[in-house]
């Protein structure tokens, strides 16, 4: 029953039973080693009537109650916090799935679909063992990677980490942030859809997280991270993203060219038609995107404060404005609106309005509205065609344009009239600081998917072959045929 | 070649716009024909196609959504048929398709094992 | 590059281009002018200690706690209402888009998912510039209009605002009620689907929204509305409307039967069958509408309080019982009960209790469950083919006749027992005063649509030319084809 | 108009209209004869300033506050809560009906989606009517049967019931639980999909659901059940359920595998191939599912709290290690993962870890997600065609077998870490607890299914003539198609 | 008119039920022959339709769904061939179909260029 | 029997691999073939089809999709067109397809009632 398979699944499997493994050995020793305390919520307050209040005022104003409400989360926080992971979550499964299985022909909108579900997978089992460590630890000190106290998610209960929340459980806030690790990776698909081999793709997932990802998320949200501009006072680069500009949507964009131009272009590209096989799917998808990206944006407030709702302002006010501008540049441009128009111009006002919307007021989120349209339509309907590489759904266009732009706005817009926060030191000098995050972003986005790619163009192989590119590779990797009359 | 005497059936196909099944199909009903089979296929001819842009790439459809019918029928009914058909299918307007008739040897109801003209 | 594009295209941009520059030059102003205050959360408490655990508990008990605890949201009713916001969206994408979506033909699916889209877009620019003052401002002090101090949501931040809620974020409660304002000319587009220029459809909403619904979503909501009957004393006429029963249902329903009678019939109406293309899409829809619904029925407690908590199980219980009863009455009249029959019927049960949702008990609900499947079944299956107009998708027999029938039974229903707000002085009279809401409610929505409607029919035109009603408008209007295969 | 109906809807109406014609006389009754006085939240508070921020600290830590803040839900929790009944509700509507939906021919899937859509319906007046009362009741005082003290949900309110939630609204909780006692029989559907009579589907949900779920509901949720371990002192079987692996999957599993038996395979089951006719619908389902059971798993914590945190932990550490698990094994044993692979084995992982999550750690979650794989994997691969048994859509394969073996590992790797209500006493016996809730469970749904089954098949008939069978469900019991194109 | 002799082809045309597909495709198998093209269409004739109903709107609708099987053979298969589909696919029930058989002038493989029976 | 002899026309029905469409239909616009009538069609053949596994259950697809290409045109045009459209679909691999050649007795431009050549 065992099917013979092939040189490249072999070496899939290898690498993983070996990190499994490793982990599981590793697992079991960080359990043993340190027990969390079982916590004790019932167990009487110690502290005086003035600062029981205090920190009961804490939890509504979201700032520090530990004085005598420690290690208890709080609910309205974590409920917003657990629906902001659930949301997130959505995102990807279904919607980006159906957002990008829309976009490519019927022959291949499974595969697309089994990308997104085989990264969920990794990316998890990654997060467990080692990534929520390397991003959110801090014992190496060190502004690249976190630490390795996490390791398999050691420690991490459900009492609140206050590096990163005062009244969320660390445990949740993992999760939270283990859903915007999944959706990175999963950005990419779009860029090489139709022609890479499932094998090879999940191989380049498992190395990118470790060289791109990890080390970016660390760099911006970690406490000790190198362009934490906020929360890390010994931070590098001054910079700000509020909710994953640089860290999701610059890696995953840029990521996404350099993948495409290794990988080369679909067969029959600029020959033959490749129009979207379902538009309604890539509309259901861009609803649950926008819906599931108040988890993502007004999320990363990680509590139901004043800067959640800011952000989830400012997240409306953008998307609908970008949306509303990409149909009216084609009713004016093409002379009819569109709806797969109207859903690029809501992801990109989505994308560019995600470092900003924790640091903008309405205004300002309007503004960014109108640019996220029109600069990646230009550089989507005029850049791409005279470069000519294949970015199949247009992830470069949408997210590595749009990411950079919003990462720059952000350092324009930026006002402490909508997050007292931001302090002057940080503002002073923000564009800067903005700038120089952008060529670190895309330097170690370029370099290291340049690296990845190459290494397995000449191990693994990228693509698969003619016959089953053509054929689809729904049939050809996968087994099974999408729709079924 | 006693079959070939004995039975002169044609087949009647055309090539419609899709919205003017109905039509057709009761012009045929009137004239007594109680069987058609009918398929979606996409004609290709002087009708000009259309324009459809997805995001930056603009592709020219040039197949165009049309309904092939075939009617089996005795030879002495095809005129009239086709008279009938050309008329609840005409709009005047480019792309109204054609009627092509060709000769069938033999027909078989399946449910009877009848044949010739008896079948259909 | 530019398409030659036609007079109506011109118009609908000159007039966005005109109001644009209005509304920027006015924004900026705007924001020079009054830059609100950057709120200091983390300011010592004033007050004393019994001060400060009272507002401590106005926070769970949802009432004033502006004492000690002004200027903050509180993290759970705040939770919830980001949540209900992000609800209501999903109803109108993709929920409505899908439930619309699936009941036209292949030809004009898309047309019916650029419709919501575009409506999407345009309503938060309308909301942002002027819409929100307008409903909630009390600026004019008048009871029809808001006030113009909310222009580009000027002055609204993350504080709560307290003529609408104690403990909501201000802005979180303007993306709400966005929300609400989108959804409602989306429901339009059900009656008058697969026959409208999407030019024209554009501009009708434009004007739609200041002449009907502003006007009326203050009439009922404004703390200084004319039918506001529980909180302003002021009011002329003292009814009650929980979610929307008259805003919502009633003025599109009413406006989508003069709408559609002005625009007439699609073409083949009554002589070839125009079946839905795809029920499962209309499954889809109804199940993302009902689950949405709960952030409109329950967020409009605008608070996660008691009065939630009844709208939450009101809905929950009327929609079941309805989509049940509508299949039973499909399967004792015509011996098969229909998914579509199913789904309608929850939609309707949605519809009816949507006034009534905050004020009456389980028992309450039910019965309306019953009878939001039984009238609207009787009006669209006898009522709509007797006066032969054609209302597409049934934006009249379910909006309209729900929507009325909702507001006079909440006028019987509604009780102390289920809403403590509900004082006698209101309670003596209600019905009374339902029904004269219900007379207004009609007159300015069938007033008001067939204003526009006749202005449009006679400058750009309503309908496209029967040829490309007969291609579809998904190819003719946006350039597009739903399923390619 | 009235369609000549036959026997069995007859039965079946007769059915309905006596049981509410006796509901609602004892509705009206109940109604009359205890009005719940209307809380007066707005009182002036009684207790000391001690006891009052006493309160308040319950609230945050989810512990008894009703010393000065009885009857008052806490707005975190109650946010929470009903945002996890919306979830839940979105689990069945649309996402297991899509799920289902997407496995069964083109010909069937509207009749998957009537049999989901009428469950919603009946179960919900059943729950209003006696069902609620009869799980969550303790008039009775009996281990098996609740109580009849709240039918018609008399005196279900918006105050917490302290037997089951200190600070969520008692209807908020009942709609929750509402949702549960929803998707368990809808379930079963999967087994005995194309090829079943609605009416009699319909009848045999009707008895099911008295003589399975609610006994079991009670049995291990309710407080004077007979094997709910930890919060009645009294039971007889100390078992615990987080979230509902017995009462949820292992009856509708169980319950399955019976009336599939009975049914009897579909026509051509063997000799033709039945392939799903949309895996992307099934993947879209898988979505909606995973994201739903969000509100299933980390929702019956019934509050915000730090339980609910490790709930949802586990949920996503479980669920994402069984997708990828399962792709694994078909790409090991197969050479080839399929969308269809990480769909089912995400499923799988759902519901393994459904009764554990609250009481295990993240390694433990881990665990429990590779054997959620391994187990069913083998289960639906080898023991059914072995077998022979025509489980259609694999529901006992995935659900009776998952849940089995989610209750014996919760038995395993249950931790007082993980969840500190596990006392001692429950601990030390607790793996022969669990198996002795396995056997209760799996006797009571097989023989009351064999039951129930073999009396409609001896008086209504359980399947269609082989005609309507052949023709596709949707035509012959619907009267829809489910596409038209 | 050489070609004309030299090769006498038929194409059967078989209009049947969809789920009978399987048996028919079977059936030719077994006496050997090895290609088909077979095509989803809409059938109308005495087989009485449904009615399908859209809230208030009643449908009839006539037109099923049935499969058309092509065959190209050498006129010498033809009676066999027609019998073993016939035989395949009745089930005596009203719609189970027809059969048609008309002239084939010239097939051409296209992979090989091969012409004729050759080619079939 | 007068249009019998007034107009000599035949079908070319061609069975094609789908992504060959384009460059067929582009090799019979090359010889000023105007118009042709395209279907999905479903074909069996020597080219071995795939398999797809369902959970547990294996199933063999036997059936492929290919394109069917119909052109009516004069006698005088088939072979210059057979020939195009075999050299534009030819990969040279197993599944090419098929192209048949029958006699077409009557055409008629339904926009025009134009009848024989004039019609095509
Ligand atoms: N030579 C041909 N062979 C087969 N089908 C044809 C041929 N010419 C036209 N058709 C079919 O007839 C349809 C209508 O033809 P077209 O040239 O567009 O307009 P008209 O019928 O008005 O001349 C085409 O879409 C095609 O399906
Ligand atoms: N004259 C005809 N020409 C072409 N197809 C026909 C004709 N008559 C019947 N058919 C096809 O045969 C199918 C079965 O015919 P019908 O009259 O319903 O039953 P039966 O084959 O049992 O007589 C129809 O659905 C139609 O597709
Ligand atoms: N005898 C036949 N009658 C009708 N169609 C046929 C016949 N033989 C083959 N075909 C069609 O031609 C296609 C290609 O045939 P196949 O035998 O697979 O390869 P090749 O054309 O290379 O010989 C088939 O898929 C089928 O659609």
């Amino acid at each position: 029953m065992v099917a013979s398979f092939n040189l490249d699944t072999r070496r899939l499997i290898s690498l993983i039973l070996f990190c499994c493994s490793f982990f599981v050995a590793a697992a079991v020793f960080g359990q043993n080693a340190s027990p969390s305390p079982a916590p004790s919520p019932q167990s009487a307050q110690a502290g005086s009537l003035e600062d029981r209040v205090a920190s009961l005022e804490a939890y509504i104003k979201n700032t520090d109650g530990s004085k005598t409400l420690a290690d208890v989360p709080g609910p309205g926080h974590n409920a917003w916090m657990m629906t902001a992971a659930a949301l997130v979550l959505f995102m990807t499964l279904p919607g980006l799935a159906l957002f990008y299985g829309g976009l490519v022909r019927r022959k291949n909108v499974l595969s697309v679909l089994a990308q997104c579900l085989g990264i969920v997978g990794l990316v998890t089992l990654l997060w467990w063992a080692a990534g929520y460590s390397l991003v959110f630890g801090k014992g190496f000190n060190n502004p690249f990677f976190g630490g390795a106290e996490h390791f398999f998610l050691n420690g991490v209960t459900s009492s609140p980490n206050g590096d990163y929340s005062y009244w969320v459980s660390e445990n949740v806030y993992a999760m939270y942030q283990l859903m915007f690790a999944i959706i990175t990776p999963a950005l990419i698909i779009g860029a090489i859809a139709e022609r890479m081999k499932f094998t090879t793709l999940m191989t380049f997932m498992f190395f990118w997280m470790f060289i791109v990802y990890f080390p970016m998320a660390h760099m911006v949200w970690g406490i000790t991270g190198f362009m934490n501009g906020i929360w890390n006072p010994a931070s590098g680069i001054k910079a700000i993203d509020f909710a994953g500009g640089t860290v999701v949507h610059m890696t995953s964009g840029w990521s996404s060219l350099i993948l495409c131009l290794i990988l080369g272009p679909r067969l029959g590209f600029k020959r033959e038609p490749i129009p979207p096989h379902s538009v309604v799917l890539t509309m259901i998808g861009t609803g649950m995107l926008w819906v599931g990206w108040y988890g993502f944006n007004a999320g990363s407030a990680v509590a139901a404060d004043r800067i959640a709702a800011n952000a989830f302002t400012a997240t409306t006010l953008a998307t609908a404005t970008a949306a509303f501008a990409w149909g009216m540049l084609e009713k004016i441009l093409r002379g009819k609106a569109s709806v797969l128009g109207f859903c690029t111009g809501a992801v990109a006002g989505l994308v560019v309005i995600t470092p900003a919307c924790g640091f903008v007021t309405s205004t300002g989120a309007v503004i960014i509205g109108v640019l996220a349209a029109v600069v990646p339509y230009f550089a989507i309907s005029l850049l791409k065609p005279k470069l000519g590489y294949d970015d199949a759904l247009d992830t470069f266009g949408v997210h590595a344009v749009g990411g950079t732009i919003g990462a720059l706005l952000t350092g324009l817009l930026a006002s402490k009239q909508a997050n007292p926060n931001l302090r002057d030191d940080v503002l002073s000098s923000l564009f800067a600081s903005q700038l120089a995050a952008v060529v670190v972003t895309l330097i170690l986005s370029v370099v290291g998917t340049a690296i990845i790619a190459f290494a397995l163009k000449f191990s693994m192989g990228l693509r698969p072959t003619a016959e089953v590119e053509t054929a689809g590779l729904d049939i050809s990797e996968h087994g099974e045929e999408a729709y079924i009359s | 070649m006693i079959g070939w005497l004995r039975t002169e059936m044609k087949k009647i196909e055309a090539i419609i716009k899709p919205f003017k099944l109905e039509e057709v199909k009761e012009a045929l009903s009137d004239l007594g024909i109680e069987g058609m089979t009918v398929s979606e296929v996409k004609g290709f001819g002087r009708q000009k196609g259309h324009t459809e842009i997805y995001r930056g790439s603009e592709y020219t459809v040039d197949f165009l959504p049309k309904i092939k019918i075939e009617v089996v029928l005795p030879d002495s009914m095809v005129d009239n048929a086709t008279t009938a058909i050309v008329k609840a299918a005409k709009t005047g307007k480019i792309g109204d398709g054609k009627v092509f008739v060709y000769n069938i040897d033999e027909a078989i109801r399946i449910r009877t094992d009848e044949t010739g003209e008896k079948a259909i």
